[in-house]
């Protein structure tokens, strides 16, 4: 963490910066985007607390699987 | 400012959880809600690794390393453990809100109820 | 010690888990080999539970540990702490453990015939057995964070069953409620787990135990403990998904369900009495506990007074029946550091409260399954719609009345022998508690008859005059439930001898239970 | 075990069997001249017409009706509590933990 300072405090900032931006959106599509980048952003940061399997998993499971499954949820249901 | 880069991960934590808790309590499109309880996940498995960080360690996945720290790897497998559940409690989340679609036409937590009292 | 004893922990698991997933492969075969074999996996667990128990009771606290000879034998060599998953059966964990393989048991031969009419039978027994694999794992577990994976894959399971029958709309919203309060009720025990390993680098209960040292990320890791533990139990205030869950519930599983609210319980007593004990501010926990008991009893009666709908009446009475255990452990919990008052009521008390766990979940099973036959035989629950039932469905009546009886605390039911017990210990301690569970009793019974009154007695319906008794199926499935409450009322003194007191005397023994683990004294 | 030295389900059991014996005796001794299908088998309903058989089932709403009355204002908040909306029901659950957190740090500093 020590080796790149400004990008430990940026990315957790952008992380609540997406967290926030899923809360705002009305459109459904515009949230699970929002979330994506989310998981991306935390698939990241746990890349920088050394934890590269976390990591993977998170970007492998957390950002595609789960987005794909919202997808599909949205598709099925109503988009607002 | 170096404690405030080591606390980073910390202060996102307490504003995940905020904005997750802030999404449960208030959003009453279903789907929302759902992606409250994600950010949530987030929220509390950026909690664990973060616990599990040592400052100049190496990541728990080398065998060769001549004796120098490593970052804890209990929290990592735990997080690890959190995501293939998270993954599968989102799914049959999901599932559920297309058939609670299906039956009512809604996926408004309040249109959509039909038990009460 | 013979093989079968000595790896009875992890079978009482491991049977139901490995059921699980043959299940569906025997289901493609034929439907009748799936039957016998689920009902033989879960009949072998029961008498390997015995098994356990038996040695239990005999030797004292059993430690499972998995991968090694011993929990201390850790790796990296002379290792701190434990870091083997270690399973810790002791009095609690046997009790809790004979409850869930009875009840699902019964639930299971009940469900043979009443499942019939669904389709995906094989999924369905999966999940059930999966369902068994989380109640059985929560009482056995020594390990923090493999009570959180056991808890998940409970409250998994229990959602998917609750919502299995999918035309019904309420179904798919009780397995809704039921899975979204339970996550973030997940979220919030690992975020407990997360601070204790930040604070003792432990995540066996045991060893966090022993190094507790009550600071305030201690007492914010109480406070999400206990949340998340009683809203999983059904206690009020968060009690709200509980009848609709369970109310749409397929019929079996009613009981199981229940067991697994039961688990639930017994984690947060385990969570309470062994991890913090009497480290923590005992007055303040143990009155926090018993308000909710307090609250839930009359709440839950309230409630359940009014219903019309057979089944979501008799399910606040679950929650109004988990006040009286809250209210019996509370009153323990209360006093725990007073030796005196623990000698002369709170180890009643604490016992009182389990006798009352174990009547429950036989009585309050049967009440449920009866709810169940009205419905697969009348098509509705909706008690308006019902009268003069005693005349055709005599067994079911008689079932009823056996239940309705031992939960109103009717002597000579073993109902009766435990609200005593809680009542004359809390007396003791405070004596408002009693009167209010007086009162509670009283509206029970209350209850009650009107479901007797309006389902059982009055002229037989034109409409119903074709309905006949209930297939042998679950005239057996209630009958054994009905059995086991006969037994304990016939000798109570028996069951409160060799199952209860060494249940609450290993919750009283937090030294033996860490030391059991960690070793020395 | 204070309770269970005189609590025993074997004492209720015969005294019920003794009452029912006493029961059955009394009944044995009274009047045998009961014909089924006259006039004696008839429901009386204090002189009144007796009504249709399904109206004389009282169902199921109609009990307790002025209990619900008088506990009004109880049953009023309660039930409105109890909204079935998801909502709610995590409202209740993290403001509890919040509240518990709370009593409990509160308690230990005083």
């Amino acid at each position: 963490m020590a080796e790149l300072p400004a990008l430990n405090v940026i990315v957790p900032l952008l992380i609540v910066v997406s967290a926030i931006l899923v809360a705002r959106y009305k459109d459904l599509i515009a949230a699970v985007i929002a979330l994506a980048a989310m998981s991306l952003l935390l698939s990241l940061q746990f890349y920088l607390l050394h934890a590269p399997d976390v990591a993977l998993a998170e970007a492998g499971i957390g950002a595609a699987i789960t987005t794909a499954i919202f997808v599909i949820a949205i598709h099925s249901t109503r988009r607002t | 400012m170096s404690q405030l880069v080591l606390n980073a991960p910390f202060v996102a934590v307490a504003a995940l959880t905020c904005v997750a808790c802030y999404i449960i309590m208030t959003q009453k499109n279903l789907i929302k809600i759902v992606m409250g309880v994600v950010i949530l996940q987030g929220a509390v498995n950026l909690f664990l690794v973060t616990l599990g960080y040592r400052i100049g360690g190496v990541a728990p996945i080398y065998t060769e390393t001549s004796g120098t720290l490593m970052v804890l790897p209990v929290p990592q497998a735990l997080t690890l453990t959190n995501i293939v559940i998270g993954v599968s409690t989102t799914a049959l989340m999901l599932a559920l809100i297309v058939l609670i679609y299906r039956h009512t036409g809604e996926t408004d937590a309040e249109k959509s109820r039909r038990m009460k009292g | 010690m013979d093989a079968l004893t000595l790896h009875s922990p992890i079978l009482a698991v491991a049977i139901p888990l490995l059921a699980a997933f043959a299940t569906p492969l025997i289901g493609r075969l034929s439907s009748r080999a799936r039957d016998v074999f689920v009902i033989a996996a879960l009949a072998s667990m029961l008498f390997v539970v015995i098994l356990l128990a038996r040695d239990v009771y005999e030797v004292g606290i059993r430690i499972y540990t998995l991968g090694a000879l011993s929990p201390s034998q850790a790796i990296p060599e002379n290792h701190m702490v434990p870091v083997r998953l270690v399973f810790e059966v002791d009095g609690l964990g046997a009790l809790m453990a004979i409850i869930t393989a009875v009840v699902a048991l019964a639930g299971t031969i009940y469900s043979i015939v009443s499942i019939k009419p669904e389709t995906g039978q094989n999924r369905f027994y999966a999940l059930l057995l999966l369902l068994v694999v989380g109640i059985m794992g929560i009482q056995l577990t020594g390990d923090m964070f493999n009570l959180f994976v056991f808890l998940e894959i409970l409250s998994i399971s229990g959602a998917a069953l609750a919502a299995f029958r999918t035309r019904f709309v309420d179904a798919v919203e009780g397995g809704f409620k039921y899975l979204m309060v339970s996550t973030v009720g997940a979220l919030l025990f690992l975020l407990a787990i997360g601070i204790f390993y930040g604070q003792y680098n432990a995540l066996n209960i045991a060893a966090i135990a022993s190094a507790m040292q009550y600071t305030v990320l201690d007492q914010v890791a109480l406070a999400l403990i206990l949340a998340a533990f009683l809203m999983k139990s059904g206690a009020v205030p968060s009690h709200w998904w509980v009848p609709d869950t369970y109310t749409p519930a397929p019929a079996g599983t009613s009981p199981i369900m229940y067991a697994s609210s039961l688990a639930c319980l017994a984690a947060t007593f385990r969570m309470l009495f062994s991890l913090y004990g009497v480290q923590m501010s005992l007055a303040t926990v143990g009155w926090i506990v018993i308000i909710a008991g307090v609250l839930s009893m009359f709440v839950g009666v309230t409630m359940a007074l009014r219903q019309t709908d057979i089944k979501r009446l008799m399910v606040y009475h679950v929650i109004s029946q988990e006040g009286y255990m809250l209210l019996g452990v509370g009153v323990g919990l209360a006093v725990l550091s007073n030796p005196e008052a623990l000698a002369a009521y709170g180890r009643e008390a604490i016992a009182g409260g389990l006798f009352h766990v174990i009547n429950n979940a036989f009585f309050k099973g049967l009440l449920l399954l009866t709810a169940e036959a009205l419905f697969f035989r009348l098509g509705t629950r909706d008690l308006n719609q019902m009268g003069g039932m005693g005349r055709t469905m005599k067994w079911t009546c008689a079932f009823f009345l056996i239940g309705a009886l031992a939960i109103s605390g009717v002597p000579p039911f073993n109902g009766f022998a435990s609200k005593l017990m809680i009542y004359e210990s809390t007396y003791l301690f405070n004596p408002v508690l009693t009167i209010i569970a007086l009162i509670v009793s009283v509206m029970t019974l209350a209850s009650f008859t009107k479901v007797f009154q309006s389902a059982f007695t009055g002229p037989a319906l034109p409409q119903y005059k074709e309905v006949r008794e209930v297939p042998m199926s679950m005239k057996l499935g209630m009958g054994l439930l009905a059995a086991a409450t006969v037994f304990i009322s016939l000798f109570p003194a028996f069951v409160v001898d060799t199952i209860i007191y060494p249940a609450a005397d290993a919750l009283l023994d937090r030294s033996g239970y860490i030391s059991a683990v960690m070793g020395g004294g | 075990m204070p309770v269970l030295t005189f609590w025993a389900p074997i004492v209720l059991i015969i005294a019920f069997v003794i009452v029912l014996v006493v029961t059955l005796l009394y009944r044995s001794r009274g009047q045998a001249k009961f014909k089924e299908g006259t006039e004696q088998g008839e429901v009386f309903y204090s002189g009144e017409n007796v009504p249709e058989e399904l109206q004389r089932h009282v169902r199921s709403h109609n009990m307790y009706w002025g209990f619900f009355e008088a506990m009004k204002r109880y049953y009023d908040p309660t039930v409105r509590a109890h909204t079935g909306i998801v909502n709610d029901y995590l409202i209740w659950l993290l403001g509890l933990t919040a509240l518990a957190g709370v009593v409990i740090i509160v308690a230990d500093l005083l």
